[in-house]
């Protein structure tokens, strides 16, 4: 299992039946693919709709229903469709429960950074960060570390902020953080990984929660 | 109430350095054929609002403009998809301007809605401050952003009735109705133009007091057709 | 004719062709009876609805069809129903051509009273308040003077304001005014009706337009 | 996802002095039949915050409330057609917090959508500026209201889907739609339940994720009657 599906399988754990999601790109909407049976979501997608499903096959699509990313998708029986502006009314108003959101940085204090590398890498927050002030549960989700091995959990954020102290859980390929009020607690780790591996590829402090698991993939 | 155009005469309407609004999102929903006919007729120095930039890989809907680079101004939320304008704004041959998504389509609700300012948390803490002012209000600390108008917007429906009334489908809607409350001018492209009162009073997603001009776009079957080769050649649809 | 058909007669003068309207109840509501013919406008209702059409016969209206006085009316082709806040939108944002509404005081700086008479009469400012903010242009409509004689057309209101200097246009049973930026200006007088009598009867100052005409009722 | 309910469970999430957003404009698009209810099962000291009091003359939809005496402070736009709310207002036994209609409907949707004031030049230089803080934003004036939200909100729809999903028609959408957006426990009376699929996505007044329950109220039918009764004795239809 390589490391984009270790973090894929994992958000997947992360849904609650019947609740409201919205997934970034990526990593996050993978995960969509290993959500548990017997767990139903409610996807949005913040260009307008609710419940949607996946793509059609090409002749039985319509010009008029895609999704956040400009893919085609289908929108079945329950579905809803609307404009950008109720849209983020549901984002900013607290009624998506969770956002899973792929990460450039995270830090110890639920900061977020995934918008911009000053110089290299601008695209615009889209929708980000509306979803990081909005949502009610905020879950990050990233590589431990960069391809020089360096860690992206840091003590301090060093790329633009996306948000501040909204960040409720971390999940990498090795583990998964809560960022409590008082600082990151090691609540899983994965398969094969020692506490001490993580805590040798992590910046940021952490204490490790007396209940921790190995994460289930 | 509307009035039904021909392209040539939307063109009596447009011109260089204006400020133009244009519906849609990756190029759903969004008016194909008058950004066609503003990229032919190569109106310069244009401030572009739009939520986005152009169909990941650009050169796409509003793609056309920022690859004939006549844009000087972007306003917007994410512009990553378009390699052109990411590239001008590099060099620094365009500006950018970046708003939160919900921020953006909030700023344009004001503004046709005559509020007057959007007072939100999101972007607190961030670089977005350096666009907004700071404020407090009951207790709590938010951002302060100013309502967000153009001279023309260009919108697209699916179908226009003769008064302008025009309706929606579904996820095709997104900036559409509220940029049509934004602007001075209004100009609705639409796949088809039906008789007053084949549209009902509650199907009806923006009033025709809403909509200055009419002109007709693609048909639905031609952007079927349309969007069938684009997302396959992206390899969007399901096998 | 009474007083209350002149002045309705007189505000149905005020309607452009295609222009946005709302009617503030009583006697700018009963102008719509008077619209001169060739002339067709768009009524908006705050409720939620444009281009709205008059009362319904028993059995064939429906209980979701009513204007902002409760009133049940049709949704003829062309009109649009829509919620509360798409309706503000168009009244604050500027959207509706011209409001008429009653007045219980009008003065001469475009100032109007007519929500409130301290301790006596407090129903509230419903929608009022926003159109004549919201609305291109205010309209006033009002008897000239009290039962006991005392003009209404005032240097300066009385009563709590609606709104301050947004009245365009005063229409009375004797009298037009324009509002100009150095006060009133009167531009028609009522049949039968002389400037003296009109002078008499106002405690605003006011000049008289070169151009003054007879009302056409 | 929503729940449906029988009228005596709507009972176990209402209380005394609660805070309550009900539906409707004069009785139209209102919650009829769990007013009735509220009515009967004598809730007291309620805020209420309703858009306008009850059906000129009162004693309809909300006016049943007021006529129990069961509401101890109203927050809404006009209360003159309801007598007995008019002479608890004056008497100093109820509270009326007056709105200016369209900052009435913002600052719920501000409430919803997680805005942090409502900011609008509606009210300046009058007495509502006791109310609010005046501020000044780009230069201009304005009045900053905060947003309202209330522990239940009682909204009426014309179906429901089984998801919760809300379809409404005509003028009586009115404040529905916003004050399903503004509240902890959201309630919604409809005239029909109907199976998930009935409601197109595009014809969705309010998704189902905002809807906690969902109670029968009278059929269409039953509002075609009985509004055919009221406006018959108010001499309101055309003859």
């Amino acid at each position: 299992m390589n490391q984009r599906e270790i973090i894929a399988r994992r958000i997947a754990q992360e849904f609650e039946n019947g609740a409201v999601i919205n997934l970034g790109f990526g990593m996050p909407t993978m995960a969509a693919n290993y959500i548990p049976e017997g767990i139903e979501v409610v996807l949005q997608t913040e260009n307008g709709g609710l419940m949607f499903g996946g793509a059609p096959k090409k002749g039985e699509h319509s010009a008029d229903m895609a999704n956040a990313g400009g893919e085609p998708i289908t929108m079945p029986k329950g579905s809803s469709a609307f404009d950008l502006a109720f849209s983020f009314c549901i984002i900013r108003g607290g009624h998506v429960d969770a956002t899973v959101l792929g990460a450039l940085e995270v830090d110890e204090n639920g900061n977020i950074a995934n918008w911009k590398i000053p110089g290299k890498f601008v695209p615009g927050m889209g929708g980000g960060m509306d979803l990081l002030v909005g949502a009610k549960k905020v879950v990050a989700a990233l590589a431990h570390t960069d391809k020089e091995g360096n860690s992206k959990v840091l003590k301090s954020c060093t790329l633009p902020l996306s948000a501040a102290g909204v960040v409720k859980r971390i999940i990498t390929d090795i583990a998964v953080f809560d960022v409590a009020a008082d600082g990151l607690v090691l609540v899983e780790r994965a398969p094969g990984v020692s506490v001490e591996e993580i805590t040798a590829k992590t910046e940021a402090a952490f204490t490790v929660s007396p209940e921790i698991k190995e994460m289930v993939l | 109430m509307a009035k039904i155009i021909s392209m040539e005469e939307v063109g009596t309407l447009l011109h260089d350095r204006m400020t133009v609004m244009v519906g849609g999102f990756l190029g759903v929903g969004a008016p194909l054929k008058v950004i066609d006919f503003m990229a032919e007729k190569q109106y310069k120095d244009l401030t572009l609002i739009s939520v986005v930039a152009s169909y990941p890989g650009g050169g796409f809907d509003i793609g056309k403009l920022t690859a004939n680079k006549q844009v000087a101004k972007f306003i917007g939320a994410h512009i990553g998809t378009d390699p052109a304008l990411v590239k001008q704004y590099n060099e620094g041959t365009v500006e950018v301007e970046f708003n939160p998504m919900g921020t953006f389509i909030e700023r344009i609700r004001a503004g046709g809605a005559g509020l007057g300012a959007v007072i939100t948390p999101v972007g607190l803490g961030t670089e977005v401050e350096e666009n907004a002012q700071r404020v407090t209000f009951f207790g709590k600390d938010y951002l302060a952003f100013a309502p967000l108008k153009a001279e023309v917007a260009i919108v697209k429906a699916v179908k226009a009735d003769k008064l302008g009334n025009l309706f929606y489908e579904g996820t095709s809607i997104n900036t559409n109705t509220t940029m049509a409350t934004a602007a001075d001018i209004v100009i609705a492209e639409v796949d088809e133009i039906v008789e007053v009162g084949e549209i009902a009073p509650n199907s009806v997603g923006t009033p025709g007091i809403f909509v200055d001009y009419i002109v007709q776009g693609f048909t639905s079957e031609e952007r079927k057709e349309l969007f069938g080769e684009l997302w396959d050649k992206n390899n969007k649809f399901k096998k």
